[in-house]
């Protein structure tokens, strides 16, 4: 019961957050509603044990992520608001009615489909699942090892990346 | 104690080539040298890894003859080392190997700038080796990602122009939304069958009856439209023009082909290998994408007036002709393909690059005209290439057409062919306007040089484009033999 | 043997291609000389040509064997004729090309890759490489073109090129679809001629497929209404090139449709001998009306093709002895009469650079022989009896009448028009007192243009009245087509008289 | 308890939003907020299918993805920031000479 | 070794002499290579009299030489047939030919091109040789068609004048529309028998055709032998052909090539035989073209457009008689008719040589005194031509009215016309030989008529004792001819005059009564001063001058046929094939282009809306997908 009253009250909140990340004009606005999207859906990570993943998702997005955003918006100019017209013809319509066509076709396959999310669910054992450090790293480091090691690869990429791009500036200026 | 399972031969390739993108950073922070000394680095690099690639090559075949092909299945099945995996990976070796040496003249221009661009290119190859090789699905997300966000910084790189920004930003932006795409498409599967890996959920599907498995195909179409992007099928090719336009020439040629290596790889491997078993709901679908890529591709690249947007758009006809042959439902023709056609793209966009000048400053068919006269080298190669791309008998790219639409054809989509055949007619004409603006046109412009680097890579592209053409045969059995597991 | 009959075309582009670029006074010359070489194997395979139906000469190399495509050739009676003439024309084109200044290397670099690609197309038999033959001569062809051309060359090479592919696309579509088919019905896949014939086609299947092939030897013929890019192709052509469009690349259509659509699709042939015929009857005079009132001579020879390749699409549909016959000798001799008569015009174009037929008159005073020959080629495209044309159509005429009769009528009424537009035509150009000062001074033929002209002439009076040379070594193969679609349908070929064989027998031994 | 599919759908409005807001926003900032937005939907499925099978996998996998959407902002705001110091703005509807 | 081993030297003869004469002629001085020419032909002649001599003795059989194979597929090879038909058409040919051949090395006498004119006459006559010694039907259609190219250059040899060119190009086309009969007859014949070779035809015919087929290979024979021998309704180009020099008018346009339509249906005995229908048709377009040409010719002033029309009025006649069947009468009158028609012809070039090329009639007049021999050969081919007895055309024609009397019915309504005809042309004859050798002279003054040289007259003497004589050899008394050609007419019953002194008596006492009426009316009318003569003419309009006029023949040829055709052929090439079928495939590919043009604004730059048609991929995608399940 618990865990509803969880899932709707963060459910909402992430929604709320997301939609304000959309309609915000002013992008700090925005970037405070993803914060919000992002806490209460490492909210709804613990609920569904996923401990080690929330606090990631609370230290690396929200701490991170975010604050890099931020950065960025402050060296644009956070007193600079968006226009809400759209200046692309038919844009709006456009994506209104894709948007039209995914929720009727959700709502679609929900009603009347006999849509099943895992199909191949079995009882759900929390033990299983639950997502403790040591839990989650024992897989991370012998089956996911390779994988594990490719995130150097994307790391460095991001760094000589952004150093690249980067690097004009110290030229051009 | 519980101990990861390693297979160093498996993703050595992938590791010298980070090693040699470190190395190159590294070597620049230290000594500064010239840019020769890291292209020496970077060659080094890639030829080991294509040496290495040659050596799996061998042994995945020993495998395969002694049925010891669980051998194959790596890293708890992240990765495998199977011929799908092998060939596609040493045809981007081979590509980037080209690329580098097309884009010469260009890098050699960055200046200090030189080394994160041969780095990033080398951690791009190694990133798109890993998503050949990938079993897990995540673990091609993850290659995918490496080689995408090198591509995007790459598509950046000449800050002199506005219009590298521009590509730049319309890459990331819809590639990571591509990317989000795929990775939802992934989720949906994993929900769906409760497997990251294609031989998983290969294993699955052929274990049990779904009766609900919308979920599974909704997952699949996700799929199926994150890499169509990557290899610019239409209707998710947009970005494809515009990119191929305002990146830097010298490189396009190497981002474009390393691109639909990888991404066409994937997509053999999770339809052929994956999700055979569902092949009545997906072979529709990627036919009409394949029809409308044909369309499209060939239709939108008639009218353009620059050579690098009509080179993107013929790409997504190529992709079109490319997914007839995954229709067709085996990989000798698909593989037989993608060699073909990317060595030709390397090819022409060195050409494309060369007339440019290296800032790519113009690749208007203006600036083609009497190429004829003002290079007759370049002229030639390019004439020959694009005749290749268009599928003239003789060429290479005749061979691989047919292929593919033999195989089309055999799996009974004659349709497709058909649309096919005629889309290649379409593509006739807008290559021959190409060499129209070369020979038949006049021009009162300066004669050109052309980088030796540039020469070689047109001379090995020219080269195997005939080569292939008339003897098919020892790349065709080769890529008949790269079969995913 | 038929491998270096291609090859040494191609061994000579290459020898051309290596000369230095500097010593253009050599390239015409060294081409020349080199397209006899082939003149001379295609000579020798005459000469030990056995008048028998069966291929000769044949080779076979497995090409990739798992596709089952093979480096397969060999000749009969209906393909020796047109590698003979394809080899004849070339050095005749080439040496009529001396006033191709610009590029000459390469020139002669695309008239030996045509000519490799047109004696392959003949001698092939496997469908895939057929098909790589047939579809890369249109490269060389469309620079030839393109590059060498008259004003309007591009547009011309463009619609030459993107027309013939559309239809060799589908056919493309229907060689795969046998391949395919062979696959299923066999096990393995063949592009084999002779594998191909012997398939079991559903009567829908076989529709289809000659109706792909069909389509692209018709308009490579061409046949009405796929005419329309012939006679831009020849107003823009070098004088090379339309000698070489009109000698050999129509025949590779008219061709086609005798090797393949009647051998792999009997059936289906027997059903279009109507459509067929109707089309190729409506060329005839449609060809020639149109012909009549073009204002520029090389329009004029160009629209005479399509009437004159109706004349062979006639008699190939006509499936009879003298239909088949008629229809392969009038390739050759098309080729032959055609070929001069582009040739002459290109003569006169390189005096007066204009083909106008209102800028000449009374040119027969001032180039007497140019005039002789012109009214040669001229008498033997209408079809005089005596030279070659008239064998051809003739045959065909008298062969069709017998399945196709009111069709046949009407196309013997294109010897009416023939006779018109071309005699027009002379009357305007030759006759009267030259008025024009140009006209005037204009120097007669050199003896080099009388050295290309006069083997030309020379076959053509041989062909006309000794066509056994060839027709003896047609025949077994022709009968062997005809046979082949016997034993394969209900179709009967008409035999005329009944009795008509003993009494010709009788004849001879009188 | 909830059952996995309401976190599922949950997600899946969050991927739509996400989605509809690249569309709409011109603000490269945000388009790129958006894409974290639909990442973290992906991230909520995965928790949840893992859940629904019992298996840890699934939050194996959110961890790389989190990487991976690291990695791209690093790269993404670097590029931002470029156009910004060339253009003054952040607007990709100014970014369209390319086009046809 | 036997003379007729060696009769393809008849053909080869005058071909070598041609071909000789094509490539070392402007080499030769001018009278040398018009010798040569004549010394062709005249071994030709000499081979066929020796090679005919055995035919003379009676009853001899044809006997068939193949000289190689043309065309086995539809049994045509060049093979010779050599039969007294074709010995006799070999003899008139080579024989008139010889003579006319002299008679042009005067005539051509210092053309510029000599040589050129005796190569062609040289080939022409190897063509008409081939003609008429042809072993089946696509060899003589081989010198069917190589008469007319003959003929064609013959008509255009003075290439540089306004009007000779198109008179050719007339002449051969006009030829082919009856050269398109016959060769759809060939494709009959062909069809029926599957050979075209004359033995496998003829005997034959009568088990193989039926009526309808036998009437329908007559009729599109007739079209051929119309086209050649100028019958209605295409002997519009025989006049136009009069702009040939004029020992071509002598040996083609009159003695030989014309009379080939006539050879054909002769040759072709053994099918019209199975057609009445056909035969009438022959016999009726005969007399039909003989009083419709013959009243034209009564009004023309060109001394040679005179002769052009009479000729094809005679060989109306002699279609008459192979359309009666009465094939020896036919021939006959071809054989006379070559005697004094060249003769004419001849006569006629010496005069318009005498005149500097004048051939204006009314401007001629009392010119026997200026060159008598010229003009008394004239008289005497006039007399033969107008069927006063005993010449040479008295009895040939009275033959072939005889016949066709004798075969009454429909027949004697052409018996009729014929007479009324045979009276027409005693008039317009002697209408023409009184013009130009009596009355006052009245060419212009710059004008010095002299008599021919001897290389002109002696052709005109001997041409002139053959229309006294040449009648003599087929009287109803002495039967040479018909004996002489029986054999090669075995396969048919042979129409004949009426038998009886009687009736011939009767019938010839006609003819040559209707013959002396003309004569004296013409003789009487024209004798009077230029004016009254005139006026006499005046006094005929409108008839007279529609007469003159041809009847507008040409003129509605050209407005009903060849107008429409030219306007048919203008908007086939610039209303059809530009606009609608070029049009079209120019169509096709612009519409690739303008869907091109039109799809390419989409690609708007914006990467909004790149991504939104990426998300509107993407749901098309899925949605199929799951709606497929």
């Amino acid at each position: 019961m618990a865990e509803a009253l969880l899932f709707v009250v963060m459910g909402l909140g992430a929604l709320a957050s997301a939609v304000t990340v959309v309609i915000a004009r002013n992008p700090i606005y925005s970037a405070m509603g993803l914060l919000g999207t992002l806490l209460s859906v490492a909210v709804l990570y613990v609920v569904q044990l996923a401990h080690l993943v929330a606090a990631v998702q609370v230290i690396v997005y929200a701490g991170a992520v975010l604050t890099l955003f931020l950065f960025v918006i402050m060296l644009i100019g956070v007193d600079k608001d968006d226009k809400r017209e759209e200046n692309l013809p038919y844009q709006r319509w456009i994506v209104g009615g894709l948007a039209l066509v995914i929720v009727g076709f959700a709502a679609g396959i929900t009603i009347f489909g006999d849509f099943d999310w895992v199909p191949a669910a079995t009882a759900i054992d929390p033990a299983a699942t639950n997502g403790t450090v040591e839990a989650v790293a024992e897989p991370m480091f012998t089956d996911w090892v390779l994988a594990f090691e490719a995130t150097a690869l994307l790391l460095t990429v991001a760094a000589a990346g952004a150093i690249a791009l980067a690097h004009y500036r110290r030229r051009a200026s | 104690m519980i101990t990861p399972e390693i297979s160093w031969l498996a993703i050595l390739p992938e590791v010298l080539l980070a090693v040699g993108a470190a190395g190159v950073l590294l070597v620049e922070v230290q000594w500064k040298p010239e840019a020769n000394v890291l292209g020496t680095i970077a060659a080094g690099s890639i030829v080991f890894a294509a040496a290495f690639s040659v050596l799996q090559w061998f042994q995945a075949g020993d495998s395969v003859e002694l049925g010891t092909t669980g051998d194959l299945v790596v890293f708890s099945g992240l990765v495998l080392m199977d011929g799908l995996a092998i060939f596609g990976r040493f045809a981007l070796l081979a590509v980037t190997g080209f690329g580098l040496m097309a884009a010469w003249k260009y890098i050699d221009s960055l200046g200090r700038r030189s080394a994160e661009a041969i780095a990033l290119v080398l951690l791009a190859t190694s990133g798109f080796s890993i998503m050949v090789a990938a079993n897990n699905l995540v673990m091609m997300f993850l290659g995918l990602e490496v080689g995408s966000i090198a591509l995007y910084v790459l598509a950046g790189m000449s800050r002199e122009r506005a219009r590298s920004d521009e590509a730049a930003i319309k890459y990331f932006l819809l590639g990571s939304f591509a990317s989000a795409i795929f990775i939802y498409g992934v989720a949906l599967l994993y929900a769906g069958t409760g497997e990251f890996e294609i031989l998983g959920i290969r294993d699955f599907l052929a274990g049990f009856v779904v009766f609900s498995p919308a979920v599974i195909l909704i997952g699949l179409g996700l799929v199926v439209v994150g890499l169509g992007f990557k290899v610019s099928a239409a209707p998710f090719h947009s970005w494809a023009p515009d990119v191929y336009q305002g990146a830097p020439a010298g490189l396009v040629g190497y981002m474009a082909a390393v691109a639909k290596i990888a991404g066409f790889v994937a997509i053999t491997r999770i339809l052929l290998a994956g999700v055979e078993t569902l092949d009545a709901d997906w072979l529709p679908i990627v036919a009409a994408i394949a029809a409308l890529s044909m369309l499209v591709g060939s239709t939108l690249a008639l009218v353009q007036d620059d050579v690098r947007r009509m080179l993107a758009y013929s790409g997504v006809a190529h992709a079109g002709f490319i997914l007839t042959g995954v229709v067709g439902g085996t990989t000798e023709g698909v593989l037989f393909y993608l060699v073909v056609y990317s060595l030709q793209l390397v090819g022409a966009f060195a050409v494309a690059a060369a007339v440019s000048g290296a800032e790519n400053a113009e690749s208007s068919l203006e600036s083609f005209r009497g190429l004829g006269r003002r290079s007759p080298f370049l002229a030639g190669s390019f004439t020959v290439l694009l005749l290749g791309m268009a599928g003239l008998p003789v060429t290479s790219g005749f061979i691989a057409k047919f292929g593919v639409f033999t195989q089309a054809w055999n799996s009974g989509f004659r349709w497709l062919v058909i649309v096919a055949v005629l889309a290649s007619v379409i593509a006739f004409a807008f290559y021959l306007r190409i060499i129209v603006a070369m020979y038949m046109d006049e021009s009162e412009a300066a004669d050109l040089d052309v980088p030796a680097t540039s020469r070689w890579v047109l001379i090995v592209a020219v080269g195997t484009t005939i080569l292939w053409g008339i003897l098919p045969g020892s790349l065709l059995s080769l890529a008949a033999d790269a079969l995913p597991l | 043997m038929l491998t270096w009959l291609v090859l040494l075309p191609v061994v000579g582009a290459l020898v051309v291609m290596s000369t230095p670029p500097a010593r253009r006074e050599l390239h015409l010359p060294m081409g020349v000389a080199l397209s006899v070489m082939p003149l001379g194997l295609a000579l020798y395979v005459f000469a030990v040509f056995e008048p028998q139906s069966a291929m000769q000469l044949t080779e076979f190399h497995s090409w990739y064997e798992p596709w089952g495509i093979a480096w397969n050739l060999g000749i009969d009676g209906i393909s020796m004729p047109m590698v003979l003439l394809t080899t004849i024309l070339v050095p005749i084109a080439l040496g009529a090309s001396t006033k191709v200044t610009k590029r000459t290397k390469e020139f002669v670099v695309y008239t030996l890759l045509l000519e490799a690609g047109m004696i392959g197309v003949f001698v092939a038999l496997d469908l895939f490489l057929f098909f790589i033959f047939f579809e890369a001569i249109l490269a060389p062809m469309y620079f030839i073109i393109g590059i060498w051309g008259s004003e309007r060359r591009v547009y011309a090479a463009m619609k030459f090129f993107i027309y013939t592919a559309f239809g060799s696309a589908l056919m493309l579509a229907g060689i795969i679809a046998l391949a395919v088919l062979h696959n299923e019905q066999v096990g393995a896949p063949s592009f084999a001629l002779a594998d191909l014939s012997g398939l079991a086609l559903s009567g829908g299947a076989e529709r289809w497929l000659f109706a792909a092939f069909a389509l692209a030897f018709a308009i490579k013929v061409p046949v009405f209404p796929l005419h329309t890019w012939l006679p831009d192709a020849h107003t823009e052509a070098p004088t090379a090139g339309s000698i070489l469009l009109a000698g050999v690349m129509l025949k590779l259509g008219t061709y086609g449709l005798l090797r393949f659509n009647l051998q792999l699709f009997p059936e289906a042939s027997v059903d279009a001998i109507w459509v067929m015929g109707i089309l190729a009857v409506i060329g005839i005079v449609y060809g020639a009306a149109v012909a009549i009132v073009q204002p520029d001579l090389k329009k004029l020879v160009a629209y005479s093709s399509v009437s004159h390749l109706g004349f062979i699409v006639l008699g190939t549909f006509a499936l009879t002895s003298g239909g088949l016959q008629g229809a392969v000798i009038q390739n050759v001799n098309h080729g032959l009469t055609t070929g001069a008569l582009f040739l002459l015009v290109g003569m006169i174009y390189e005096r007066r650079h204009t083909k106008e037929i209102s800028e000449f008159g009374g040119l027969q005073k001032v180039m007497p022989v140019f005039a002789g020959f012109f009214l040669f080629m001229i008498f033997a495209s209408i079809g005089l009896p005596g030279l070659n044309g008239f064998v051809g159509e003739f045959l065909v005429l008298i062969g069709s009448y017998t399945t196709l009769p009111v069709l046949a009528i009407i196309a013997a009424s294109g010897v009416i028009l023939a006779a018109i537009y071309l005699l027009w035509a002379y009357e305007r150009v030759f006759t009267g007192v030259p008025e024009k000062e140009e006209n005037k001074m204009l120097s007669d033929l050199s003896v080099r243009e009388v050295s290309l002209l006069a083997p030309l002439a020379a076959l053509v009076l041989l062909l006309g009245l000794y066509p056994n040379i060839l027709l003896d070594k047609i025949a077994p193969s022709t009968e062997a087509v005809l046979d082949h679609i016997e034993a394969s349908t209900d179709y009967q070929v008409p035999a005329p008289g009944r009795l008509g064989d003993v009494f010709v027998a009788g004849g001879e031994e009188e | 308890m909830v059952e996995p599919g309401w976190y599922m759908g949950l997600a899946g409005a969050l991927f739509l939003i996400g989605a509809l807001g690249l569309l709409l926003r011109r603000n490269a900032l945000v388009m790129f907020m958006c894409i974290e937005l639909m990442l973290n939907a992906v991230n909520l499925t995965l928790i949840s299918a893992g859940r629904a099978l019992n298996d840890i996998n699934g939050q194996v996998a959110v961890f790389f993805i989190l990487v991976v959407a690291a990695a791209e902002v690093v790269v993404g705001l670097a590029i931002i920031v470029a156009i910004f110091r060339l253009r003054a703005s952040a607007s990709v509807d100014e970014l369209s000479e390319l086009r046809g | 070794m036997v003379v007729t081993d060696f009769l393809w030297l008849v053909i080869a003869l005058p071909l070598a002499g041609a071909v000789f004469l094509h490539f070392f002629g402007r080499f030769l001085r001018e009278p040398l290579s018009g010798w040569l020419a004549g010394a062709a032909v005249g071994g030709s002649f000499a081979f066929a009299v020796a090679a005919a001599l055995p035919f003379m003795e009676g009853g001899g059989h044809g006997e068939t030489l193949l000289l190689w194979e043309w065309m086995p597929a539809i049994g045509a090879n060049l093979e010779i047939l050599w039969d007294p038909l074709s010995a006799l058409m070999t003899l008139i040919v080579a024989g008139v030919g010889f003579l006319i051949h002299i008679f042009a090395i005067g005539y051509m006498h210092g053309d510029e091109r000599f040589h050129r004119f005796f190569t062609y006459l040289n080939l022409f006559a190897a063509s008409m040789l081939t003609l008429v010694l042809a072993g089946n039907y696509a060899m003589l259609f081989l010198g069917w068609e190589l008469v007319g190219l003959c003929s064609y250059l013959l008509i255009g040899f003075w290439y540089t004048r306004a009007a000779p060119p198109p008179a050719a190009k007339k002449a051969f086309i006009v030829n082919r529309i009856g050269d398109f009969g016959f060769m759809v007859g060939l494709m009959i014949v062909f069809t029926a028998f599957g050979t075209l070779s004359y033995s496998g035809i003829f005997e034959r015919a009568g088990d193989v055709l039926t009526t309808g087929l036998a009437t329908a290979i007559g009729l599109l024979f007739l079209l051929g032998a119309a086209g050649k021998s100028a019958q209605i309704p295409l002997y519009v180009w025989l006049p136009d052909a009069m702009e040939g020099p004029t020992p071509v008018s002598a040996l083609i346009h009159a003695a030989t090539m014309v009379t080939a339509g006539v050879y054909l249906i002769a040759r072709s005995a053994a099918v019209y035989e199975l057609s009445i229908a056909a035969q009438v048709t022959v016999a009726t377009i005969g007399a039909l073209t003989a009083i419709w040409a013959a009243s034209i010719a009564l009004a023309q002033r060109d001394i040679k457009k005179v002769l052009a029309y009479s000729t094809v009025s005679q060989l109306g006649y002699m279609f008459i008689a192979v359309g009666a069947t009465a094939y020896v009468a036919g021939i006959f009158h071809l054989m006379t008719h070559a005697f004094f028609k060249a003769l004419l012809f001849l006569g006629a070039g010496s005069v318009i040589h005498a005149m500097s090329d004048e051939q204006d009639m009314r401007k001629m007049g009392g010119l026997l005194k200026k060159m008598p021999i010229t003009g008394w050969a004239m008289a005497i081919a006039t007399l033969a031509i107008a069927g006063i007895p005993p010449l040479a055309g008295f009895w040939s024609k009275d033959e072939i009215l005889g016949s066709a009397f004798a075969r009454g019915g429909w027949f004697s309504v052409l018996w009729v016309i014929g007479l009324i005809t045979a009276l027409l042309t005693a008039f317009y004859m002697t209408r023409q030989w009184v013009m130009v050798f009596l009355g006052e002279p009245r060419w212009e003054d710059d004008k010095q008529p002299h008599e021919s040289p001897a290389v002109m007259t002696v052709p005109l003497l001997v041409l002139a004792v053959l229309s006294v004589v040449g009648g003599l050899i087929n009287t109803p008394f002495r039967l040479t001819l018909e004996n002489f050609l029986e054999p090669a007419f075995e396969l048919v019953s042979l129409q004949h005059p009426p038998e009886g002194l009687a009736m011939f008596a009767l019938l010839a006492g006609l003819s040559a009564l209707a013959g002396l009426a003309g004569a004296a009316a013409a003789f009487t009318t024209y004798r009077q001063p230029a004016q009254d003569w005139m006026g006499f003419e005046h006094g005929f309009q409108p008839l007279w001058g529609t007469w003159e006029e041809a009847y507008h023949v040409d003129d509605i040829y050209g407005r009903v046929i060849v107008a429409p055709g030219r306007k048919v052929a203008e908007a086939a090439a610039f209303k059809v094939d530009l606009p609608v079928i070029d049009g079209a495939v120019n169509g096709v590919a612009r519409v690739v282009r303008d869907v091109g043009d039109w799809a390419r604004p989409l690609q708007t730059g914006f990467v909004r809306n790149y991504g939104a048609l990426l998300l509107a991929g993407t749901v098309t995608i899925v949605i199929w997908l799951v709606a497929g399940q």
